[in-house]
């Protein structure tokens, strides 16, 4: 029995936590991602991430999947940025078979894939803001945004899911039929002169964004000194991409492991030091000016040509493991194909790149304030098709 | 006539102008906000410009079903969103619209107005108590600390039109802003306090006024992508067509009071006698509207910001400023 | 690495000039700022198409609906077979057809009895349109087709034959 | 490195390309059981009980924590094709985990992989060391049950609950794919032989 002077002297003021789910449901977490959080008043003293409501199993569908229809299945992973998911597995069927991609291909590929950085970018741009509670340049960005899907839908026919490459190139003709196939897919007319328009309103957005957002008082109290990762840190939990160069890392794919034709492109990469969220939307919104200087670019350097290699009707890949990694919008996006001879791949290992970068939110959200959670969260940039593949 | 009976006809006017003009500024909010961010907004409903979109919203409203959630103090609950329409209209029971008309003329308007607004945190946190949900308990706790934050600024800012005019009732207010204040040849100017040196009180009653409103910058209360809608969350049906009236309402009220104790109310230079009677609640209106105008276009610009930056914001800006406004004020009144 | 070489011969070091860094300034201009951005915005012109009354006309090669030519379609079931989904369903016989000319050979020919698709499933990918061999499958911009109900987004053969009206031409190239 | 799949080996080779030696050297600096190339691709084989301090010390300039994942090497096959060759197959797991440098500017990467008993699968946690590693764990664990002895939190990632079985192991049948006949079972008459000339003729020109 404990004396009664005791009891007094253990009880003490206590406030109880409270556990709160933020999500499945909820504005601020881009889709299905809960977050079992607990909190102490508005400070999170630990959190659960829960993923996988959207996990749709791409790996092993993939398993069932030819080559020529997995890319179709891979743009819908993170599908705001659809094209670019069909690079890095493209590239790879096509180390494994040993195919050499004509250049204007490879310039198609490029410009499709920036155009998917821009559009990737500026959904960004315009949803972390409205977590911050400002609703303006949402609809300003999306409304720019849609400029760029046009480009996308006006060569590939699909605004988010292009399905555009093929292994040896790019999709060639309309169909297989004696009719359909003397229908090129080649970039239309007028394609060139209306990227170029586009590309001047995507500056001009970038520059109203600094009016709005970055320019926004209220915006930098939110934001800077906010959710500091350092670099460490982001090297530890495989953050990448923007995430990653706002912590001072300059990694970029394009230049530190060129594919297409980056090479031959002159471009910066986008870094900063400060590692916080405002450092992260910054690095964002330069990124999307530097990827319309590569466009303009590669408009300039296209040549013409064939927009596809000769390959064999019925794929089938040599024996053997491959890696091939992009510089996706939301950072280094992979597929470690692993080939055994036959029609489908044995196994794909997609590396998506969200799913890294949420890694780290067991380390960085506890000791935060609710208010910063968003914050936080919205920075990282994340889709949970990304996430939940 | 029957004062009782004068009364209820005063109010139910009153009532009836005050959610009309709700529903005037609801409408602007919808049609502004949307062409700021580049799109149409309203447009089928009533036929041209989506007119009547607001009494649209109403009747969707008004037709959902009343729920409560299974663990909610179905009484509290209940109550809330009318402590929080009552404190709102009350306010304008002592606005005067004119000369005489005003409902009640209180000695000590100033003092019932900043009374009575400050009764809906009442209401917030009932409402965010009785919701039985976490994200409704938040943000009422968050629209307390908020509400006691920004009253503070909000009386001291008063305070030193009160100094300056020397009367607490409203209308005494506002005929001292038509008084003669200086004479330049044959001109008799009259000005309203905003230029008579209560341009920093004016700008800390407007913060302090969009912060009592939890509208953005300040609206971490109902906060939609922290806390879903915060005290909100589990109202629906009629109780929430309550609830986004009063918001308005009261968005009408504080700009009313701004516009009476700042910008000269129903005064305008060179309306006066029985003009002012009739031409009086136009220009008021018309003072409210420009007030309301700059707080829904402060709302679709800004973001939020944080909690703790609101507290320090009231705590180390704008109460010692509001402040050292009182003692400037009270010392050019003593000197001149 | 030899690429790591490359990356530095062409001089392309880190940059960090700052593209978007706020200058240091008065406070509070940046709010001023963005509110004459809204207001600047707010007396244009929305830039909106008035959908339900004003179409938006889609680029050509808009992946809208597939269309069926019958006609060309010999039941060969290369774009049921390619649907990564599974959602093309043909069923098909074979009739005898009378020869040409008098005497000549007598020549089974295919025909189609039942050509749907469950749009519900598909996902657009358009390999069925790649891999038919007889032009008989085509993509169409045509979107106003949304349902209720999933099931009704299964469409049949001659719902497909309506869509193939609004085939549109090619675009031209880009040279 | 583009898409040179296999020149730089054909052309030296009775010398070790530049990534080879690359490889070669990475696995001497950290005591590994050996190294593989193919295709670009750096791989290196870790002993199981060093998998650990490998992984640890290689991240001395290979700082980017990448991936961690596995492959189920396995005879039978529910889903898609099996192995090339199942007489000869070793029925193993491995686990991989990819790191890569950043700091150089340069492409070094490496897949460290180490080979785990197909019955018993169980390796060393990362986590102590890279936190990164937790999710790309449990990840690993639910779809292919193996157990990373020190990451005390291997619940389901992607899962529900209730769900029994490893979804990623070759022996796992995919519903989706039993539940539904294949609508190209219908034949009316045979397919096409394919054509002997590629399928594309080169598109624009």
């Amino acid at each position: 029995m404990m004396h009664r002077s005791e009891v007094a002297v253990s009880v003490e003021l206590q406030t109880p936590d409270m556990t709160i789910n933020i999500g499945p449901q909820h504005p601020s977490t881009h889709g299905v991602l809960r977050l079992i959080a607990n909190l102490d008043g508005e400070r999170i003293r630990d959190v659960e991430p829960v993923i996988g409501y959207m996990h749709r199993g791409y790996e092993k569908l993939s398993e069932v999947r030819t080559y020529a229809q997995i890319t179709a299945l891979v743009n819908r992973i993170d599908w705001v940025s659809g094209f670019a998911n069909e690079v890095p597995f493209i590239l790879g069927v096509e180390k494994l078979l040993g195919i050499e991609v004509p250049e204007r291909a490879q310039w198609i590929r490029l410009i499709l894939s920036e155009l998917a950085r821009i559009s990737s970018h500026l959904v960004f741009m315009s949803s972390y803001p409205l977590e911050l509670g400002a609703t303006t340049p949402l609809m300003h960005t999306l409304r720019e945004r849609e400029y760029v899907l046009e480009l996308i839908e006006s060569v590939t026919g699909g605004r988010f899911h292009p399905n555009f490459t093929r292994v040896g190139g790019v999709k060639p003709n309309y169909g297989g039929g004696s009719q359909t196939k003397k229908q090129s897919m080649d970039l239309p007319a007028g394609f060139f002169k209306q990227t170029l328009e586009t590309m001047d309103r995507v500056d001009q957005i970038c520059d109203d964004l600094d009016t709005l957002v970055t320019g926004n008082e209220v915006i930098m109290m939110r934001t800077q000194g906010v959710g500091v990762i350092p670099a460490d840190k982001a090297l530890e939990y495989g953050l990448t991409g923007p995430n990653l160069r706002a912590s001072g890392v300059d990694y970029d794919l394009r230049r530190d492991d060129p594919y297409l034709t980056y090479d031959q492109i002159d471009f910066n990469v986008v870094t900063r030091d400060t590692g916080d969220c405002y450092a992260r939307y910054v690095v964002r919104q330069d990124e999307i000016r530097e990827s319309a200087n590569i466009i303009r670019q590669a408009i300039d350097m296209i040549p013409a040509g064939p927009l596809m290699a000769k390959v064999p009707r019925v794929l089938k890949a040599p024996p053997g493991q491959v890696y091939t990694r992009a510089e996706n919008p939301k950072g280094e996006f992979g597929y470690y194909l692993v080939s055994e001879g036959g029609k489908m791949p044995y196994r794909l290992k997609i590396r998506s790149t969200s799913f890294s970068n949420l890694t780290i939110l067991p380390w960085i959200l506890p000791g935060q304030l609710v208010p910063d959670l968003v914050a936080i969260l919205g920075s990282l940039d994340f889709v949970l098709g990304d996430v939940d593949r | 006539m029957n004062f009782w009976l004068l009364l209820v006809i005063q109010v139910v006017v009153m009532l009836a102008l005050v959610l009309t003009f709700s529903l005037v500024v609801i409408y602007v909010e919808l049609k502004a906000g949307s062409h700021m961010q580049g799109r149409i907004g309203p447009y089928y409903a009533g036929g041209k410009y989506g007119w009547a979109a607001p009494l649209a919203d109403a009747a969707k409203f008004l037709q959902k079903e009343d729920l409560a959630p299974a663990k909610a103090d179905r009484t509290v609950f209940g109550l809330a969103p009318y402590v929080v329409m009552m404190s709102t209209l009350a306010v304008f029971v002592v606005i005067p619209l004119g000369p005489d008309l005003v409902v009640v003329n209180l000695d000590l308007g100033v003092y019932f107005v900043l009374a009575i607004s400050s009764l809906s945190v009442l209401g917030v946190l009932m409402a965010g108590w009785s919701s039985a949900n976490k994200y409704s308990l938040l943000g009422g706790l968050r629209a307390a600390a908020q509400l006691i934050a920004y009253e503070l600024p909000l009386v001291l800012a008063v305070l030193a039109v009160v100094i300056q005019a020397g009367t607490m009732s409203l209308n005494g207010i506002v005929e001292a802003q038509n008084d003669v204040w200086f004479t330049v040849g044959s001109f008799d100017v009259s000005l309203p306090f905003i230029f008579r040196g209560q341009i920093i009180g004016f700008v800390i009653f407007m913060i302090a006024a969009v912060a009592e409103l939890s509208r953005i910058p300040f609206d971490m209360p109902i906060a939609e992508s922290e806390l879903t809608m915060g005290y909100l969350t589990e109202y629906s049906g009629i109780r929430f067509t309550m609830f986004f009236l009063g918001e308005y309402a009261s968005l009408i009220g504080l700009s009313a009071i701004a516009a009476t104790i700042f910008l000269g109310g129903y005064g305008f230079p060179g309306v006066s006698g029985d003009m002012a009677n009739y031409l009086g609640p136009f220009i008021l209106f018309g003072k409210i509207a420009i007030l309301a105008f700059f707080i829904i276009w402060i709302r679709w610009t800004w973001p939020r910001v944080r909690e703790d930056q609101l507290q320090s914001l009231a705590w180390t800006w704008l109460i010692p400023i509001a402040l050292a406004n009182i003692f400037v004020i009270a010392v050019l009144k003593v000197v001149l | 690495m030899s690429d790591n070489d490359a990356a530095q011969d062409s001089g392309r070091g880190n940059d960090r000039g700052a593209v978007t860094e706020p200058s240091p300034r008065f406070p509070f201009v940046g709010l001023l700022k963005g509110m004459g951005l809204t207001f600047r915005t707010m007396i244009k012109r929305a830039p909106v198409t008035m959908y339900p009354d004003v179409k938006e006309i889609p680029v050509p090669r808009a992946r809208g609906v597939i269309s069926l030519d019958v006609d060309n379609c010999t039941v060969c079931m290369l774009c049921a077979r390619e649907c990564p989904d599974w959602c093309i369903y043909i069923e098909g016989h074979k009739e005898e057809k009378a020869p040409s000319k008098p005497g000549g050979r007598v020549r089974t020919k295919s025909t189609l009895d039942r050509f749907d698709i469950d749009f519900g499933l598909c996902m657009y990918c358009g390999i069925c349109v790649e891999v038919c061999p007889f032009d008989a499958l085509y993509w169409t911009p045509e979107y106003e087709y949304s349902t209720y109900s999933l099931v009704d987004l299964l469409h049949n053969k001659q719902k497909l034959t309506e869509w193939l009206a609004t085939v549109p031409e090619p675009p031209y190239i880009e040279t | 490195m583009t898409d040179q799949p296999t020149t730089a080996e054909a052309d030296e080779s009775t010398e070790l390309s530049a990534l080879e030696q690359y490889a070669s050297d990475l696995t001497d600096r950290l005591g590994a059981t050996g190294y593989d190339v193919e295709f670009d691709t750096v791989r290196v084989f870790v002993e199981l009980d060093k998998w650990v301090e490998t992984i640890v010390a290689a991240r001395e300039d290979l700082e980017l924590f990448s991936w961690l994942s596995a492959i189920d090497w396995s005879k039978t096959t529910e889903v898609g094709e099996g192995v090339a060759d199942p007489d000869s197959l070793v029925e193993r797991f491995e686990v991989l985990c990819r790191l890569s440098s950043v700091r150089e500017h340069n492409a070094d990467a490496a897949i460290f992989v180490a080979v785990l008993d197909r019955s018993e699968p169980s390796i060393a946690s990362l986590t102590e060391f890279i936190g990164g590693a937790a999710w790309h764990e449990r990840e690993a664990h639910e779809m292919f049950g193996i157990d990373f002895v020190g990451n005390d939190n291997l619940i389901p990632l992607y899962l529900p609950d209730a769900f029994v079985g490893n979804p990623l192991l070759k022996s796992y049948p995919l519903i989706a794919r039993e539940v539904k006949p294949w609508p190209g079972d219908v034949d009316v008459e045979p397919m096409p032989e394919p054509d002997q000339e590629p399928a594309a003729d080169g598109g624009a020109s």
